[in-house]
């Protein structure tokens, strides 16, 4: 019998697979058609202390086998997720991971601080990585800031925190590995990558924002290679993200060393497909004779 | 507004071309058998649809739902032929199997003893058979108003014809019915009309000429004025927040997928 | 009428579209497809000094919209380049970009005083970005390298140099700066991403030489970004590659700020593809009431 | 080595579908219209082939030309259902069109005066019909060992039987023609020929096996031993430089596209 359990941090989820953060709505329509209690984790779409409207329209814009997006993270601010949607998402019985974000190191350490205050987040993802904030992208881009700002984070809280890193740097595996350094519990690749469309009708930029991040399938190849050359860098466990489209796509990122998946955009193509994933990697486990998903992490390397 | 989420929560599920038609040049009615759409989907809401395998295209396509006959586990959309998605639609053939999310959006509600007219362009018609045959069907008097350039163009005529109370087409070219604006034949038509049988509400797709008109006639006083958009949608259940558009006086977005498709026309802007 | 001349670094090609290195033959099959003497420019394959085998296959790999390569860049030599296929090329009667690489500067300086010496290149292209060579990527991400590389280049040719530079950096606009300020009379953006892909039934990674470098439309979004983030920054201008697949994606390259474009993988593709182009960017230009691709340059940005 | 560069020059051009068959279960026997392949196609020859505008699959794929009819513009493809793009070519239908580039490679010279025997598996089958049916037209004697697992995958038997002037069948079940392995069927035949009818050449394609036998009879110098190579293609011809395999004692590598497909046993690695 295979068991699909994973450990992250020193949570256990009972399998590897859990959306990427901003492409699944626990408390909308999609529920129905794929039910949060049957993911490894729920992952929140990145939170800020204050609301926050998001980007001008044209948000999205389909691409060659993927999507570019420059939402800007509409949230509804801390204090209302807390109040009205975090206690519906520790309602499922998984483990509850809230994706953050700030302006500034105080107000990651704020949010991360007010969080842990509901004992209700079993892991934090520091969203350190979005192409569509301001500056949001640089944290994953300065070593000395990457640093500086988890290790800050380190210390104003309890809840063990998974750093979610940008491909668009030289080489993500040493920011992997200096984020392993600061006290990152785990880290998390891949966000999106800085791309954009233009209308050659009109000619301008496609995008109401200008530019935004491209994932999808498109970017899978990318994100097997991130994670594969981060693997034998640093002894946190990854969550593997980018581009994954069925089960095969999943077990590719766990053979390249991931210990979990996050499915993004293609939850948008086919809603069914966390499930699909699930399943496939059981099958898999199963034909192969592995007893689970921890004897597939990075046996692509040996 | 209408509550935010769908009475009926959405499923993901197969559906089986019975029937295409191209009558119009341009455009392609498809039939299509399901269980859920044909018996759950309501007037006002729409469908994710996409029915090749590749990833390239990748999206679903979002269309509106045109008729339903639960009986027969049928429900139809009628489509414009604008791209690569709507081309390999068009290029399906009977029997092949759609991938569908859905019924989405907030139905339209229907207000006994409060007439409704209907003012459309183009394929903006596809979106209003359906209300206009429920609302007919609930002893209401539908009053719709037909616009396209030329004949050819008069998308979903029939079915709008048989939905409707009274059908009135205008043509750019005079090629058929009132030569001239739709917007017109709607203001001579309901003066005629008693005071008691004037439209309650205009629903209007397709033109934003016809929303900003509608808007002007609802800050006028004279009925309530809603319009059906449009947006890039990824997802079409709220999951991805692509498809915004503009609250009024620039307050913030509603998401077209979650909060309309229908909208009070003065709670957007209307650029 | 349009005229399709543009001018890159004082040399005037007929018209934008060229092909990307190391993805025509000038000598072989494709020439009876799509013939050399149309192109705004012939590109070679990358040359070195000594001849190369190339990596173990296999040495490419479809992904969704896209392809992986690790060709390893198998070359005849200089010496054999300029006796038996230089003299071909310099024979079609259009601009000869040759693309040249080595593994030390003074490896690059030699080749490019052996091919200013035949006095038949118009233009040497840099290849400082190859992701499938050992440190093929790293003269176009370290900084001090990448200025120290272009300035000796520099001082021991006269012949006018494209510096093609590498996406896998932090800010390919910073690069594409110190490139021009160390003497580069254009740049090329971009080469390929480093992808990789893992055979799920053999948990091995699929191509022989483990990772290789991803193009093709599913990258095209990326460089359009690159090129649109240089364009302001640079006054020298940008050869604009990457996933171009139709006379649209090329539209949008010089919409973004490029001054002439390569098409690459897409050749494999349909290889009538570059005339396609041609005829796409003439068509646009007059519908629009352009008179040459040098009015479109970065359009988008205004 | 046969010439670097295929004597006729390939095109990039269209075809039409004019016939299709699933004869074989897991195979489609495509009937092509198109006026270059039909006309140049050479035995040994092959073509690239996309079916569909997506670039989902991106890249073209390659198969060997199995008949060509100059006089009514048609050629034959087998092929083997094994992905995607096998697929997609085989749920397309009679009067789709094609994308082919081609010919590529370079033809197998036919030698009047000297016998050739073919000893292929599976839908190796495909790449020799061609070949057999030129060899006996210019009088050659084709002795063709042609083997599967079981009879139902005896793919392009009926082709061979009429192209060879000697058709042997093995099965590894029985179920057709000889029990057992194809390779002691070929020898059992071989010896029994006299001295000057026995097959100069032989070709071989689709089995790892095979190609070690056919190099062991050329080591023994028996015969000229040739195989039919396969290896994952971008461009097919010759831009790449993806289709590398060994030269013989790793001195470098051939490209399949430019320099095959079908190369002399004993200059390549048969890992
Ligand atoms: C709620 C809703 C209901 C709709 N109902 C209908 C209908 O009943 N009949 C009909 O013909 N059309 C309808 N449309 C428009 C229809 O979705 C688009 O015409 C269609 O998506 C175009 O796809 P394409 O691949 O052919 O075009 P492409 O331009 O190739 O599409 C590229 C991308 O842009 C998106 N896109 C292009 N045009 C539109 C558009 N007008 N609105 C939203 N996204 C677009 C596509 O979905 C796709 O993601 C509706 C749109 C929405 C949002
Ligand atoms: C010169 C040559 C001649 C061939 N002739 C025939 C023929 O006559 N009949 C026939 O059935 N098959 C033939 N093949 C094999 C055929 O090309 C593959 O089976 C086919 O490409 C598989 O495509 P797919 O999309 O179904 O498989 P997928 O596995 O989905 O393809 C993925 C990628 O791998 C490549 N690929 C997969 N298998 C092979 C293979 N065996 N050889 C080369 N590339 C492969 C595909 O081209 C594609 O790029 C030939 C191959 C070569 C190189
Ligand atoms: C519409 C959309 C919204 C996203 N929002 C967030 C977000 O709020 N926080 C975050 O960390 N990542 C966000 N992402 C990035 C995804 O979590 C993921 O890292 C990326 O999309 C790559 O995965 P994919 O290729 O499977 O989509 C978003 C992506 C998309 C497409
Ligand atoms: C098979 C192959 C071989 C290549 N060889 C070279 C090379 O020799 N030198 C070089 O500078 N770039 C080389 N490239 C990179 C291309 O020139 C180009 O920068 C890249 O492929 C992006 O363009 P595309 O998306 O249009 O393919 C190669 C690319 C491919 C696919
Ligand atoms: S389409 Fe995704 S939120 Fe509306
Ligand atoms: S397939 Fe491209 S060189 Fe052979």
């Amino acid at each position: 019998m295979v068991n699909l359990n994973v450990d992250i941090a020193g949570v256990t989820l009972k399998n590897p697979v859990m959306p990427a953060s901003g492409t699944y709505e626990y408390t909308g329509m999609h529920n129905s058609i794929f039910p949060p209690d049957k993911l490894g984790a729920v992952v929140t779409k990145t939170i800020f202390i204050e609301p926050r409207e998001g980007n001008k329209p044209p948000r999205i814009c389909e691409t060659p086998c993927g999507m570019l997006n420059s939402i800007g993270i509409p949230t509804e601010g801390v204090d209302s997720f807390i109040k009205n949607n975090l206690p519906l998402l520790a309602g499922y019985g998984v483990p509850v991971i809230v994706s953050i974000a700030g302006d500034t190191i105080e107000d990651f350490c704020e949010i991360a601080n007010i969080i842990e205050g509901t004992g209700k987040a079993d892991l934090l993802e520091l969203n350190l990585s979005c192409p569509n904030l301001n500056h949001g992208i640089e944290w994953a881009r300065n070593k000395k800031q990457l640093y500086r700002i988890i290790k800050k984070i380190k210390e104003s809280t309890h809840i063990p925190i998974i750093a979610k890193l940008s491909p668009s740097v030289d080489d993500i595996s040493e920011m992997a590995l200096i984020a392993e350094s600061a006290g990152a519990n785990a880290v998390a690749l891949i966000n999106t990558y800085k791309g954009m469309k233009i209308d050659i009708g009109k000619r301008r930029p496609f995008l109401g924002n200008t530019a935004g991040g491209l994932s999808g399938p498109a970017v899978h190849p990318l994100a097997v290679y991130a994670i594969f050359s981060t693997f034998k860098k640093i002894s946190i466990p990854i969550v593997g993200i980018g581009g994954i489209a069925s089960w095969k796509d999943a077990i590719e990122m766990i053979l390249a060393g991931s210990a979990a998946v996050g499915v993004g955009m293609y939850n948008f193509v086919n809603p069914a497909v966390m499930g699909e994933v699930i399943e496939g990697i059981e099958h898999y486990l199963a034909e192969n004779n592995f007893d689970c998903p921890a004897d597939l992490i990075g046996l692509a390397h040996f | 507004m209408k509550p935010k989420i769908s009475p009926i929560k959405p499923f993901y599920s197969e559906g089986r071309i019975i029937e295409q038609k191209n009558e119009y040049a341009g455009y392609l009615d498809l039939l299509i058998e399901d269980k859920v759409i044909s018996r759950y989907g309501k007037p006002g809401q729409f469908v994710m649809v996409k029915g090749w395998h590749s990833n390239d295209p990748i999206l679903a396509r979002p269309f509106d739902i045109v008729q339903t006959d639960s009986a027969n586990n049928l429900f139809r959309l009628v489509i414009k032929i604008t791209g690569r998605g709507t081309e390999l639609l068009n290029s399906l053939k009977t029997g092949d199997m759609l991938k569908i999310t859905g019924p989405l959006g907030n139905p339209v509600k229907i207000k006994v003893n409060e007439n409704i007219a209907l003012l459309v362009r183009g394929v903006g018609a596809a979106s209003v058979v359906y209300l206009a045959e429920s609302a007919k069907k609930a002893g209401v008097n539908v009053y719709t108003f037909l616009s396209a350039s030329t004949k050819s163009r008069l998308v979903c005529r029939d079915y709008l014809r048989e939905a409707s109370t009274d059908l009135n087409i205008a043509t750019d070219d005079g090629s058929e019915g009132f030569h001239g604006d739709a917007r017109d034949l709607l203001e001579q038509h309901i003066k005629k009309l008693k005071p008691d049988s004037k439209p309650g509400r205009i629903y209007t797709c397709g033109s934003k000429r016809f929303a900003r008109f509608v808007s002007d006639l609802e800050r006028k006083g004279l009925t309530k004025g809603y319009v059906f958009l449009e947006s890039y949608m990824a997802c079409g259940i709220g999951d991805c927040h692509g498809c915004a558009v503009k609250k009024k006086n620039n307050t913030g977005y509603f998401l077209v997928c979650k909060d309309g498709p229908v909208f009070p026309v003065n709670s957007v802007e209307l650029d």
